[in-house]
């Protein structure tokens, strides 16, 4: 299974970069078991506050996520 | 009614004060509009822990952001009885002292335009998925927050 | 601090589009300015009993006007702390479509702005010696009512 | 004694001009009392709504007039 990961924010600061495109063997896994993963690799992100939208709608972290969906992580809007 | 399809709000860089200067003598035709009511955000050069802030780059995930714009044009109308309103927002960098944010509502009566503009603001800069990043002339940088 | 001698507020005739962009240009060199909130009343082409609205001349007691916006002024940079307001009010004759009052607020953040902006319109309204007169087509006129 | 009477908005429909100055013999009077002299010469004042203001000053009916005075009649604003 594959995601596309998109960054904003503050969470660039600690990211490589604001896209990622993320894969595993085997099941579908939860938001949280993604978050999870990618704290491993990346821990730096763990102090963050962000919300997380799969195809631009935001979820909780028990949803389901399947193959292609966009997982946008996004911490709190500063716009105006 | 509405248009079906979202609106684009942004522009690339500050929104210049002649550009909105026309975009009020473009709403001379429409006689039957009473009262206008605009909110613009300009660049402040805040004083930051590690310098002075000399221009925000805006980022957004624009079709999210589009999306919601649509949703809260909806209710807003729904709400007033507004002629128009129009709303531009930069992307990219916007230095001090230029415009980053432009609302524009026009209605029959003054309370009307008032009110929906002010909500306008607020949603935008609580709903809208856009992050601005305050550089400082020493090229440190600083993620803005938002006040409630 | 405030100045002790009114400004004037008056110009004769419609307050021009151009004019409101260039003085939103001029506060660009103001970098602690954050927020910018303009309420622009604008002529209605209303249906009257005895026809339709093409023009509100103006007529005013100027010095009971412009003593009475220099307090309704103090009382509003004691309240909010805003960083400057402008006001402009058309005297004579403007037409259909076109701008009799612009009121100019700005501050560091968007609340005061906003409150003050809204707050200088009411009470122009109810408390500046400034009479409309709607002159219709057929040049029947009305005298112009505010709503509260 | 005279008075130099100033009228706005829908009373200038009524009256002969904008501007009226009033003489009278004897003693001072009240804002009242000019305002009945008034209504004798132009009845079509009487029905309209209006405060005075006396050299820039609203006053009550029972202000007491001074030569020289201006006394503004003006009826309920409407700018913007």
């Amino acid at each position: 299974m594959q995601v596309r990961l998109l960054f904003f924010g503050n969470l660039t600061d600690v990211m490589p970069s604001t896209m990622l495109d993320w894969d595993w063997n085997g099941d579908g896994k939860t938001v949280n078991d993604l978050l999870n993963m990618l704290y491993s690799s990346y821990p730096k992100l763990k102090g963050k506050t962000f919300r997380v939208a799969v195809n631009q709608q935001f979820v909780a972290m028990e949803y389901g996520l399947t193959s292609g969906d966009e997982v946008a992580l996004m911490p709190p809007f500063s716009g105006g | 009614m509405l248009d079906k399809k979202p609106k684009n709000i942004f522009i690339q860089g500050a929104i210049s004060p002649q550009k909105i200067g026309e975009d009020i003598a473009h709403h001379q035709k429409k006689t039957q509009i009473g009262a206008h009511s605009i909110f613009m955000g300009q660049v402040r050069a805040d004083e930051l822990l590690n310098g002075v802030v000399e221009a925000i780059e805006y980022t957004t995930h624009e079709a999210m952001a589009l999306e919601q714009m649509h949703v809260i044009r909806e209710a807003i109308f729904a709400k007033y009885p507004l002629t128009c309103l129009h709303i531009t927002h930069s992307l990219g960098r916007v230095n001090v002292g230029e415009i980053c944010l432009f609302v524009f509502a026009s209605a029959v009566h003054r309370k009307e335009a008032i009110d929906a503009c002010e909500e306008v603001v607020e949603r935008i800069k609580k709903e809208l998925p856009i992050w601005g990043k305050e550089i400082c002339h020493n090229k440190t940088h600083q993620w803005k927050e938002n006040r409630a």
